[in-house]
């Protein structure tokens, strides 16, 4: 764990250590010219004091060479940060395909959180050491934001979309998240703790948790429970689309757009029907806003991201 | 600015300027597909562009004054053209949220 | 023409930190310009607003446009271009003198903003009748997105129109100082620059009609 | 120059309160700014004090949590919009804009009226929202918080920023009008002194984009006033649409801050060396591309808003070239002192502070620019220290070097120079005491707007208290002796500095129009070698 006096955060996730290096660059970058500079206009001012009470300074008027050097330096300065700096945003982006999915929902003032296997916590994460994780966000009310700073990642949690964060923790023992976006009352208080475990000992842990049934097999109920099945079936003889294939896929509007389908247009095509309608078919579908909770609409995109092939039922929830 | 214009001037300007309205009206009932919308802008433009030439007398104002009317509409096509550049490139990673 | 030196004319309008009649005309109108410049960019935040959800739903745009009266809107435009008209000669007959032209116009461009007023009221007052404007009694069969076109609608033509009303009362100013005779071929700036935000005022509408009444008509 | 009070002094011409609340003349409405900004200033830092108190220790024991929201939310909106963007504008811009261009006053001093009274307007329907109950959105009113989630006081504070934002739309459309129109002969653009490009430039930001904040907010307000919907994610708005509107005027808006205050810098420094500014069309270039290019940059707030990647790259790449047009300047500032003759007065020491200062708030910025960076940085104290370096350590401290510069112009009276050097001493190390530990805790990972925070961070927290308080004895005991002075007397030199510029050229304080004959300049700016010769010449 952390020391009582630390001045700099531990490095737990295999970005983290790429983040200090930047860091560390820019620091050097940035202590060379505060130096430079501080050290320049004191020794002016000490060796070009005023002696007596009618001097002047020197008749120098500037120094077109001077101007291009110190613009071309630091612009080339500031281009390597850059590129270095949007060369890992990317790879902060952009998770691995061999991810494993969690669901997380931020809510005033908690974060609930929901593991494929459907094991589900609150304020707590626990994830297994060396192994990609992708969280997909979500918001039921305000902004909030997910940050675990010894990983080095942070993503907001929007309402009305769904948002993507990912990590691999290198080192186990347990970490502070905190919500980034300011929230309301409890904002401070949005605070929980990712907990890095050894493979085997997260097995352990999935096994001992109460599941109320995986996220998929949850979704699939849900799909039921709120009657999508009666317009939404397997073959075409349903009000609506049929939903098998729909990941991934691109689909045709009314309006003549296109769109591939991914989390958030399944998102919005479940609480906000109206705004995408697909060619072929009558805006007839209701909205689920409010009906549906941001951690069941997780539950049903899981389950619409499976109905894939013919095993609509396989467990592993969005491999 | 001490220009004066002929009234003849401003009679024309009025008349364009309702010729070209019931222009926009008229467009509007034809399909043009996914030029509607600029064909639409394109008239609005021009009766403001007369508008702003003539009855405000941009036309023989100081360059001064046409600098300044025109930074006007040059600053809104940064926020529209940076905002929509965000949400236009919305997804391209295929990641939800980046 | 920066800092002309011309020698004072002691008009009795004239400022006592300006230097010539020139100068403070130069002054105002350019400061009227640049107000105008403001303007343009607080309506920008309105249409930066339009553009991102009209890109978004299309649809709801186009359902909502047509609950919309064109031929109100066509009117309401016609009305403004005669107020542009009458407006710009207006300053015209303060630039040659005319006493007489410029009450005649002012009157005129009070009247046509008035019935501009008069048919927005009704317009707005048919939105209430019909569940249209955003918020508890929003028609709750209609496509929620119709209530960000409403939204936008509403406060599109309600800052317009909050426009035309502080048009208005600045046009009474100018017809009290015409009425006094305080205008003439030295002194116009106040009906110049008036007359410069009552045609900005209308080049919003200009806009605001298609993007507002238009879309979709060939449904 | 030893005659007590001077005749026809601005000061005194008409008498009584009336004479002030109805004044037309710039430097008096200069002065009704500075009495109000500072009054703002105080309830700002009042406000700072309770943040950092409560902060000393981990647990939220002082304010409920509630409480700490409104008081760091009232803190950032009456310290930016209250104070910081009116501070040099309003007061030594009034002031000087005129008689830098030779004028008798603003073009349109009825207006520079309005607006001050638009401002005390706005100001106390913010105080009256903090009278009602307090506002908790943070100064950033992000939605949907504030549309749907807060129920504190929104409407009310945010109408107030609305309508101190016509005030600020007012200064800037002054300044630019008569930049443009009300030159004395001879005063070419490339004469001016850079504090006019300064307020040029920041003219520009203002104009082009406070009303776009103006707008965004009553929408907010008409969000929560008629149940509108614009940003609300029920029926499909967009909360970051606000983020994108809010942006564009608020990054622009830090130059608001940071441009006079650079302005400020530019003549001082010239004076302090009694020389030529090195560079000069570049400094006053890099005014204009600083602003202009301002405008280009707004999203590198919204690194990890959901805003696309593609926007994010366009964002960082023109924020790391903004950047460049500051190295500009700050490297010609430093290369003017170069061979100059210093003097060791108390302007000197404003100047040194603000180059240090100024620097590292700069640099660090550097840091947030950098997408990849920012991911980790974003909302923690880092930025929190970053914006307070730049703003506090950049905009204070320029802000004070020209009070004290221009002090003796402004009132006539001399300040103790000794206290002066002290106070300065004090705030350039109470300032870096309290800010530096949160560059540290920042990168610790610390969030900003935290009521309550992990053990761990405490010790650095503490010290950053401690700094405040010095920070805080060095403000109050510039106050002290500034209002001393009033109670001396009206014996300042016309030049007390020996520098050059129109506005030294007048009595101290000047007449009430300033100029007994209309100037005609013959001279750059900053020519001290040029006037060192007629001297001799004479
Ligand atoms: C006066 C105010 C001011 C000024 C001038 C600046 C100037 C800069 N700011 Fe700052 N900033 C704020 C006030 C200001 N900022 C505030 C208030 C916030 C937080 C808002 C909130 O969320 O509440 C913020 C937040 C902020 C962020 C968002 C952080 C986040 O929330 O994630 C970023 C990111 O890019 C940023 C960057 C910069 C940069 C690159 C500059 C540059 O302009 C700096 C340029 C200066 C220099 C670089 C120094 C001089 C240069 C040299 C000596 C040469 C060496 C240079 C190179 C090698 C390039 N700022
Ligand atoms: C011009 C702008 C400005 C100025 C001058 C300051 C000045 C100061 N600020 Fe402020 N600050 C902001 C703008 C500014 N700030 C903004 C925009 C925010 C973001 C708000 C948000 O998140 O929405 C912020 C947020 C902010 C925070 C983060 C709060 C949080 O995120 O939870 C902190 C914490 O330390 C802080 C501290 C200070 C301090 C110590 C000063 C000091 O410089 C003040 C010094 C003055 C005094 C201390 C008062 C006078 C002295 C006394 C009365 C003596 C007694 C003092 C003590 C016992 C301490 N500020
Ligand atoms: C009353 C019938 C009805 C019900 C109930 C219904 N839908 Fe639909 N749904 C439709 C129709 C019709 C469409 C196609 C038109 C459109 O896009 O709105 C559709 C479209 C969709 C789409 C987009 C499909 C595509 O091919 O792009 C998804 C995803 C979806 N529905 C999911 C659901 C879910 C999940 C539920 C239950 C919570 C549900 N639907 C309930 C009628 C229904
Ligand atoms: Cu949730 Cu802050
Ligand atoms: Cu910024």
């Amino acid at each position: 764990m952390q020391s009582s006096f630390p001045l700099f955060p531990q490095a737990a996730s295999s970005i983290a250590s790429e983040v200090d290096l930047l860091y560390f660059f820019i620091l050097a970058v940035a202590s060379f010219f505060a130096v430079l500079v501080s050290v320049a206009v004191v020794f002016f001012a000490i060796k070009f004091r005023r002696r007596h009470a009618d001097e002047i300074g020197h008749d120098i008027h500037g120094s077109i060479a001077l101007e291009l050097i110190w613009s071309i330096i630091p612009f080339v300065l500031a281009m390597v940060m850059f590129f270095w700096g949007a060369d890992l945003y990317f790879r902060i982006a952009r998770p691995p395909a061999d991810a494993m999915d969690v669901y997380v929902v931020g809510k005033q003032w908690m974060w609930k959180v929901q593991h494929p296997e459907g094991v589900r916590e609150i304020n707590e994460l626990h994830v297994p050491l060396g192994r990609p994780v992708r969280i997909t966000l979500g918001s039921e009310d305000v902004l909030h934001d997910f940050y675990i700073p010894a990983f080095r990642v942070k993503m907001d949690a929007v309402p009305g979309k769904l948002t993507t964060l990912w990590f691999t923790a290198t080192k186990t023992g347990s970490y502070h998240v905190f919500c980034a976006e300011y929230c309301g009352t409890q904002h401070s208080g949005m605070i929980g703790q990712v907990i890095v475990m050894e493979p085997h000992d997260y097995e352990a842990w999935l096994a001992g948790g109460r599941s109320t049934g995986t996220a998929v097999q949850n979704g699939e109920k849900l799909f039921t429970q709120l009657a999508c099945i009666t317009c939404h079936k397997t073959d075409t003889s349903g009000r609506g689309p049929v939903l098998t294939g729909v990941f991934g896929s691109t689909v045709q509007l009314m309006d003549g757009r296109q769109v591939i389908v991914d989390e958030n247009y399944l998102r919005e095509s479940v609480m906000n029907p109206q705004a995408k309608i697909v060619l072929g078919y009558q805006p007839i579908m209701p909205t689920f806003q409010g009906t549906v909770s941001e951690e069941n609409l997780l539950q049903l995109i899981a389950y619409i991201k499976t109905l894939k092939a013919t095993t609509p039922e396989s467990p592993e929830g969005g491999q | 600015m001490s220009h004066i214009s002929s009234k003849r001037l401003f009679y024309t300007i009025f008349v364009s300027l309702i010729i070209l309205t019931g222009l926009t009206v008229f467009v509007a009932r034809q399909d043009f597909g996914a030029m509607n919308t600029p064909v639409a802008l394109a008239i609005a433009g021009l009766k403001a562009t007369l508008v702003i030439l003539y009855f405000m007398g941009v036309r023989y104002n100081t360059p001064l004054t046409k600098v300044v009317a025109a930074s006007g509409f040059v600053w809104l096509i940064i926020l529209f053209g940076m905002t929509m550049g965000d949400y236009l490139t919305r997804s391209w990673l295929g990641f939800p949220g980046r | 023409m920066e800092n002309p030196n011309a020698p004072h004319e002691h008009h009795p309008a004239l400022q006592h930190h300006f230097h010539s009649m020139a100068q403070q005309l130069e002054a105002s109108v350019l400061g009227m310009w640049v107000f105008l410049v403001t303007e343009v960019m607080f309506f920008g935040g309105l249409f930066m607003a339009y553009i991102l959800y009209r890109s978004l739903y299309p649809d709801a745009w186009l359902a909502g446009s047509q609950e919309l009266d064109e031929f109100l809107g066509g009117l309401n435009t016609v009305v403004l271009i005669c107020s542009s008209l009458t407006m710009a000669l207006a300053v015209r007959a303060a630039q040659v003198g005319s006493r007489k032209g410029q009450i005649v116009n002012l009157i005129l461009t009070i009247v046509f903003g008035t019935v501009f007023l008069v048919v927005k009221y009704f317009e707005y007052a048919k939105k209430f009748e019909h569940h249209l404007v955003p918020g508890a009694h929003f028609d709750p069969a209609r496509d929620p997105a119709q209530q960000l076109y409403f939204s936008l609608y509403f406060m599109m033509t309600g800052v317009h129109a909050l426009h035309m009303v502080v048009g208005i009362g600045l046009m009474l100013v100018m017809l009290h100082m015409a009425w006094k005779g305080r205008f003439s071929a030295e002194y116009f700036a106040p009906v110049e620059i008036s007359g410069l935000y009552w045609h900005f005022v209308d080049i919003v509408w200009i806009f605001l009609f298609p993007l507002l009444y238009l879309i979709g008509k060939h449904h | 120059m030893n005659h007590d009070i001077k005749a026809g002094s601005y000061l005194d011409a008409p008498h009584g309160i009336a004479s002030w609340l109805l004044t037309k003349d710039h430097k008096r409405i200069a002065l009704l700014y500075l009495i109000s900004i500072t009054v703002f200033f105080i309830i700002g830092g009042i406000f700072a004090a309770g943040i950092r108190t409560e902060l000393m220790t981990p647990e939220g024991d002082l304010f409920t949590a509630d409480m700490y929201n409104k008081v760091f939310t009232l803190h950032g909106v009456v310290m930016i919009f209250f104070f910081l963007i009116p501070s040099i504008p309003a007061t030594l811009g009034n002031f000087l804009v005129p008689i830098m261009c030779g004028a008798k006053d603003l073009a349109f001093p009825r207006i520079n009226l309005l607006s001050w009274y638009l401002y005390v307007a706005g100001a106390s329907l913010t105080i009256g929202a903090v009278a009602l109950g307090g506002v908790d959105t943070g100064w950033t009113f992000y939605t949907p918080y504030s549309s749907m989630a807060s129920n504190t006081n929104v409407t009310l504070a945010a109408l107030g920023v609305f309508i101190a934002g016509f005030s600020s739309i007012l200064t800037g459309f002054n300044f630019i009008v008569t930049i443009h129109r009300m030159r004395a002969p001879g005063l070419t653009w490339f004469r001016m002194p850079l504090f006019l490009w300064a307020h040029y430039a920041t003219s520009l930001v203002m104009i082009l984009g406070t009303p776009v904040v103006a707008i965004t907010i009553l929408l907010v307000g008409a969000e929560r006033a008629l149940g509108f919907a614009i940003f609300d994610p029920r029926v499909g708005g967009d909360p970051v649409l606000f983020q994108h509107l809010f942006w564009f005027y608020s990054h622009p808006a830090v130059y608001i801050m940071i441009l006079p205050a650079m302005g400020v810098i530019s003549e001082l420094v010239a004076a302090v060396s009694r020389k030529q500014i090195f560079g000069y069309s570049f400094v006053a270039y890099s005014s204009l591309a600083i602003a202009i290019i301002g405008f280009l940059v707004w999203g590198h707030h919204m690194f990890v808003s959901s805003q696309s990647i593609y926007a994010g790259l366009v964002f960082s790449i023109i924020t790391m070239i903004v950047a460049v047009p500051s190295a500009v300047k700050t490297f010609n500032w430093t290369a003017t002192m170069y061979k100059g003759s210093i003097t060791w007065d108390s302007p000197t020491y404003w100047v040194l502070g603000f180059m240090g200062l100024f620097l590292i708030g700069g640099l660090t910025g550097l840091f947030l620019g950098t997408m990849g960076l920012d991911v980790h940085l974003h909302d923690t104290y880092f930025v929190v220290a970053h914006f307070h370096y730049i703003m506090v350590g950049g905009g204070v401290m320029g802000f004070l070097g020209g009070v004290h510069f221009w002090w003796p112009k402004m009132t006539g009276r001399i300040y103790p120079e000794t206290a002066g050097k002290i106070a300065a001493v004090l705030v350039f190390v109470g300032f870096n005491l309290t800010f530096f530990p949160q560059f540290v805790v920042g990168y610790l990972g610390m969030p900003r707007r935290y009521h309550a925070y992990p053990e761990e961070f405490q010790i650095l927290n503490v010290l950053s208290t401690g700094g405040a308080a010095v920070l805080g004895a060095g403000y109050l005991l510039i106050l002290a002796y500034l209002v001393a002075s009033f109670f001396k007397p009206r014996n300042a030199p016309a030049n007390p500095w020996g520098a050059t510029g129109l506005e030294w050229d007048i009595p101290s304080p000047p007449t009430t129009f300033n100029f007994e004959h209309d100037p005609v300049v013959t001279e750059d700016a900053y020519d001290y070698v040029g006037r060192a010769r007629k001297a001799r010449e004479n």
